[in-house]
């Protein structure tokens, strides 16, 4: 396969298709630029600043973009709210749709045929692939990403962080946790 | 189209597992093929939604024997070939043999901020929307044999009208040519007893993005 | 389960092609696969249900790939494992490395005919039949994940029951080693439109044969 | 794949699961003696004795067991009529249920993925792939083969055939016929 994809470059780059240039550009931006560290700054704001966290849930795209953290987010973004009552898992059981512009290419697992069968069909077991036990009367919502939108989890703010700071609680906030296979982290006993 | 794409709800394929410290690409030949789909993806030649529609169209044991990039790279081919820019001898001989037809545009190393923004895909609504939230539906029983974005797992069953998302272009009438043929978009959450039967999880729910032309009142 | 050899109903596999003056095997390793099987079959080491399932649950990609007499080899190679009949240094070695366990009995040359000869699956009933000639039943909407005969296309789908075909051992619970359970059988037959939606060809009507726990009134 | 059934058999034949010569003979029963010659024999009687026909249509393993012409019918044999008004397609989409005792194994197409998968949806579609087309009003019966019953179609009987007795009647009786995919030969015009 690289062979193959390395001519098929070269052919594209003959006909003025591709700059190569810009292919780089592509890669580097999301090797080192899209990640789950912007996303993580959207839930570290909407924990600590009850204002953006409305408007947040009210319209996702118009909050983020205003924060300015991202390129330009997903023009229907939608953030959905773990409660005590409800968790929530994004899922694509189609293709791998993903908010990519908030947390970077979707890891292997979200595109494979395990996790695209199952969330849907068995959603606590896939939670308990990742290790995860929610008890049995929360209500675990699959959201199938289906069309265009694109759904952000807002997890659960950890216990023990009353006073923290946007960076420190940044740190908390896994990929994971945005897509609903994991919480956020628990800080370490030492930083309580 | 009823394929192995369409993956919700089958069995038999195991534990999930994730990969610690998984690299943004595991070769970097993945990270070519992402760009190259992306880049020519940016000229207009095709559609998102025919790009989708492409990757339905590998035959089933490729899809599943294909590894994610593999599918992209495969399906970057085809559809070079279906739109005449590349020819099989080209691919064959791994250069360039002639000189292609235009495209509209082209992407530049200063443009690639243009291709990590995503364009909006919603339209002004040709008429007002059939269904409001609360409303109950059903998703019709439809088997076309075309690009659609209705997973089979839901067809037939009943759910809620939890939130309207606008009116967008609807993927069905991209992907066969048809124009964008705008559609209301509804997100419907379905009880996974609707969905699993008895011997589901009764705390579990599962919701779709469904274009108005899947839907019927329930 | 649902799987992929559940494959009624699935787009992209493009056309039939009968294969003018087909010989019986295509190569002389297909005739002993079909007669080791076979012969397996009759020792009783295993029921056909269990057999059945065990070709279900191949990785969908080998399913997919294989060809049909492969598929067979590899599902006699995961029951003797998995029965303890063979151990997988014999299979890699290529030959027996200790005696195995005895079975119930074994074919000989001379009772070949045993295995030409099908056995009847029929029950004495334990309760009368639910269901009767021309009553409307809905299949459930199921979707357990081991063995069963009732297709993915037609659950939650409305049909007529058109014949009871008797008392039948239930394959469901066979192949979970639940015993024979049996279970009335019924033709069911179900509109071509009811099936796969108002662009179905009007004219065509498909039936099955399910059992009576698959079936609802409708 | 060849070599690896021959290991296989071998472990299994010094294990004494199984006797060389009873595969033998298995493999040339399926060669020889089981075929579809056994399902036309049935058809051509079922076409020359009206009393017959009926005994096929009312109890098939009855009537084809009376017949003698099979070792021994599937106990769960059921024959369906073609008639003007309705065609009949046999099928198993989730493996390969076939009435082996009276036509022999199946062909490659019968336990494929183009047949298995489109013969529910779409068997018009899959009649044109034999080159079969049949009036729009005439009903396509599909039967799937889902439990242990086994259904063989009985064609029409050709037009031209008036008077003709049951071993020339039996030479055209295809295969296919008795599936479904095809209709019995037409009689070649010499023979009319």
């Amino acid at each position: 396969m690289p062979q193959r994809v390395r001519a098929l470059e070269a052919i594209l780059a003959q006909k003025g298709y591709v700059d190569p240039a810009a292919l780089d550009g592509i890669v580097a931006a999301h090797e080192h630029e899209v990640g789950p560290q912007i996303g993580a700054r959207v839930v570290a704001r909407a924990w600590t600043d009850p204002p953006f966290r409305r408007a947040l849930l009210a319209d996702a795209t118009a909050a983020v973009d205003a924060l300015g953290v991202a390129r330009g987010a997903c023009p229907h973004l939608i953030a959905v709210e773990n409660t005590a009552r409800r968790h929530n898992l994004v899922v694509c059981t189609l293709c791998s749709c993903y908010p990519w512009d908030l947390l970077g290419l979707p890891p292997e697992w979200y595109k494979s045929a395990p996790y695209r069968s199952r969330a849907v069909l068995d959603p606590r077991g896939v939670l308990a692939d990742f290790g995860l036990a929610l008890p049995a009367e929360r209500e675990v919502r699959v959201w199938d990403s289906t069309a265009e939108v694109r759904y952000l989890v807002l997890p659960l703010r950890p216990a023990g962080t009353a006073g923290w700071d946007e960076a420190a609680l940044a740190a908390l906030v896994t990929r994971d946790s945005m897509i609903g296979t994991g919480l956020a982290r628990r800080p370490p006993d030492g930083a309580r | 189209m009823n394929g192995v794409h369409d993956l919700g709800g089958l069995h038999g394929f195991g534990p999930v597992e994730p990969e610690p410290d998984e690299p943004v690409f595991h070769a970097p030949w993945e990270g070519r093929v992402l760009a190259l789909n992306r880049a020519l993806g940016f000229t207009g030649a095709w559609t998102l939604d025919t790009a989708r529609a492409a990757i339905e169209e590998l035959p089933a044991r490729v899809y599943l024997a294909s590894s994610y990039y593999e599918r992209w790279a495969l399906r970057l081919e085809r559809l070079l070939l279906r739109y005449g820019l590349v020819g099989a001898d080209e691919l064959a001989a791994g250069r360039a043999l002639r000189a292609g037809p235009p495209l509209p545009r082209t992407l530049t190393a200063g443009g690639v901020g243009a291709v990590l923004a995503r364009g909006s895909v919603e339209r002004p609504p040709p008429a007002a929307a059939r269904f409001g939230p609360g409303e109950r539906v059903r998703a019709k029983n439809i088997h076309p044999p075309t690009h659609t974005r209705l997973p089979r797992y839901a067809r037939g069953r009943r759910g809620l009208i939890e939130a309207v998302r606008g009116c967008h272009v609807f993927p069905d009438a991209v992907a066969t040519g048809a124009g964008e043929q705008p559609q209301w978009l509804y997100t419907v959450v379905f009880s996974g007893r609707e969905l699993w039967g008895e011997d589901a999880d009764p705390a579990a729910t599962v919701s779709i993005d469904a274009f108005e032309p899947y839907l019927e009142p329930a």
